[in-house]
């Protein structure tokens, strides 16, 4: 503790450190200072509070203690401070550290009203530390949800979401091509030939409703695979007379000499 | 006031305290714990009781023990009704979109613009909702039903009436199919004044 | 009993059982919508406020609307039955004393008054209380966060607003220069009476 302004009082070094740690800080070793001398802080010497706060600092030196950047910051702008207040008034320098003597009064000034303002408010009677409120509170508040939520941008939004979707599927789906397979024409070879009587044109044996030229090129294609399939089999006969002629056909039994 | 009377009063405010701040009804055995040793707790509580008689909030000591709680007469008056209002499903919303623009419309015709196919339970929200209605049938194979928006969609969607949806072109703004829409979309300086410059903005 | 009076007793019941179920204050605009139209919402909770003086639970005004609490000098035996949290840290209750008055004010300048730099558990102690919250950032380099007191504040100081706050002029500035002050920030007769070694304690 520091009850008097002498260096020398300060020999007990335990109680020093424990004296430094219940500081937040230098302002506030200061402002305890100030308090321990009843010094009015309007019109405070500031320089025999840095004589005070310099000496704790050695104090602290003497007896090796650790102390933090700001306090050393702090005792070195107070030494700067009481060698600008030890000059002659008048000069310069001199008035610049009247300057920053106020300054700092006013700091100690507005931390003793943080600090009064800290109290008054620890002696307010707190909610839930010296008064409490009704631990069971009921919910008088139903929920409706019977209502909808519209609004016509949604809805456009909406819209808009369908249509993007439907254009997008039918460019991306690929149209499904209806094309003879060589099923079909196997089945539909297989069933008409027994009814043929003679070389008959391949073309004929294509189904009537074959619409684009495309189609009917497949279908011809088809048809031809499956007539060399059955071919190869020996259940018909395949001739063309003449290149890009049309193809003949005929049943297997009819003629064991066909090409 | 009498010793007794005083410490009397003295329970009954402590008690009254006690049940009030708990976060749970408070039992007998621990009222009997906090109260002054001679308390008569069926004396106290029957004080603190009578002090509540016909006021807005009443004590009552249910299994759990002793609670406050509102007066049930004032219970219609102190509910709040507080209006959550549901959003309609995404799908929902898509199809209603679609009966509105294309009204009278089959639901094979919404799958076929949606490009999907559509439940039940999308129709049936809709039609709960009073948002479509049937408007007779269409004269194809199976007559399918045709749909169309009611009244209560205009109300509900603040139109006057379906004119004011924006039109269809005003909304699809493709540079290639709709370059008329795509001026829209931007309309230029002189433009301020052009009707169809404030249709994107009622958009 | 008049039809005025039957009237005012009804309102008064009703504010009763609305303020009660709430652990929150309730604000006035809030009872007014609940009250009838003619009520006169001063009278109204006079006449409450003055059937609840000297009970065991109050109503007072805090954070802008009205709350029932429990009386304060109940508070030693409430404290035996009900848990209550750790008083704040004098460093947490300077750092509230500073946003308070401050307010909105960064932590730098928080710092700068204290003199001393703030730790993150100061920090995170006025959060979770819920008696700071952010308020925008500060237009200077950095754009530093800036702190402002909660209603939660206020309803814990039992204040109804920031102006029920001692006004800056009004509080201690030297012990000496303003006995008045003196007397709250140090509830002992102060000074030669103290043992030195408190005044340490207290800090």
């Amino acid at each position: 503790m520091v009850s008097s302004p002498e260096p020398s009082s300060i020999a007990d070094a335990d109680r020093l450190v424990l004296h430094l740690q219940g500081f937040e800080g230098p302002l506030d070793l200061l402002l305890d200072l100030a308090r321990q001398q009843k010094l009015d802080l309007a019109t405070i010497s500031i320089l025999d509070l840095v004589d005070q706060f310099l000496s704790v600092i050695e104090g602290a030196r003497r007896v090796r203690l650790e102390l933090a950047a700001d306090w050393l910051v702090m005792a070195a702008w107070l030494a700067w401070l009481k060698s600008r207040l030890l000059l002659p008034p008048g000069e310069a320098a001199a008035e610049e550290g009247e300057l920053a003597a106020e300054a700092l009064a006013g700091r100690l000034r507005d931390l003793a009203r943080v600090r009064s303002l800290a109290q008054w408010l620890g002696q307010q009677n707190q909610l839930g530390q010296d008064v409490f409120a009704r631990g069971m509170p009921e919910d008088l508040t139903e929920t409706d949800r019977s209502k909808l939520a519209l609004d016509i941008t949604g809805l456009l939004r909406a819209f808009l979401v369908a249509i993007r979707r439907a254009n997008a599927t039918r460019i991306y789906r690929p149209r499904p091509v209806q094309l003879w397979s060589v099923q079909d024409a196997l089945a539909r070879l297989a069933a008409l030939l027994g009814s043929l009587p003679d070389w008959s044109e391949l073309s004929l044996f294509l189904p009537d409703d074959i619409g684009s030229p495309l189609q009917h090129r497949g279908a011809l294609a088809a048809a031809l695979l499956a007539g060399l399939e059955m071919a190869r089999s020996g259940h018909l006969h395949l001739r063309q007379d003449d290149a890009f002629g049309p193809i003949l056909l005929q049943t297997g039994s009819r003629d064991e000499d066909g090409q | 006031m009498t010793g007794a009377a005083q410490v009397l009063q003295d329970d009954v405010r402590l008690a009254e305290a006690l049940v009030f701040a708990s976060a749970q009804p408070v039992q007998s055995s621990a009222l009997l714990r906090s109260l002054s040793p001679e308390a008569d707790l069926d004396a106290v509580m029957a004080a603190l009781q009578s002090l509540y008689a016909g006021r807005g909030v009443e004590l009552v000591q249910a299994a759990g023990g002793w609670q406050f709680r509102t007066a049930p007469d004032l219970a219609p008056r102190l509910r709040r009704v507080i209006e959550v209002p549901r959003r309609l499903p995404r799908v929902a919303m898509e199809t209603l979109a679609i009966v509105a623009y294309h009204q009278p419309v089959t639901r094979p015709e919404i799958e076929e613009i949606r490009g999907a196919s559509l439940s039940q339970a999308t129709m049936d929200a809709l039609l709960d909702a009073g948002l479509i209605m049937p408007k007779g049938r269409k004269e194809a194979p199976g007559r399918p039903t045709l749909w169309a928006t009611t009244e209560s969609f205009l109300a509900q969607f603040g139109l006057s009436d379906l004119r004011q949806l924006p039109r269809r072109e005003d909304l699809l703004i493709d540079p290639d199919a709709h370059p008329q829409a795509t001026r829209l979309a931007n309309p230029p300086a002189s433009g301020l004044a052009d009707p169809p410059a404030s249709d994107v903005a009622d958009i």
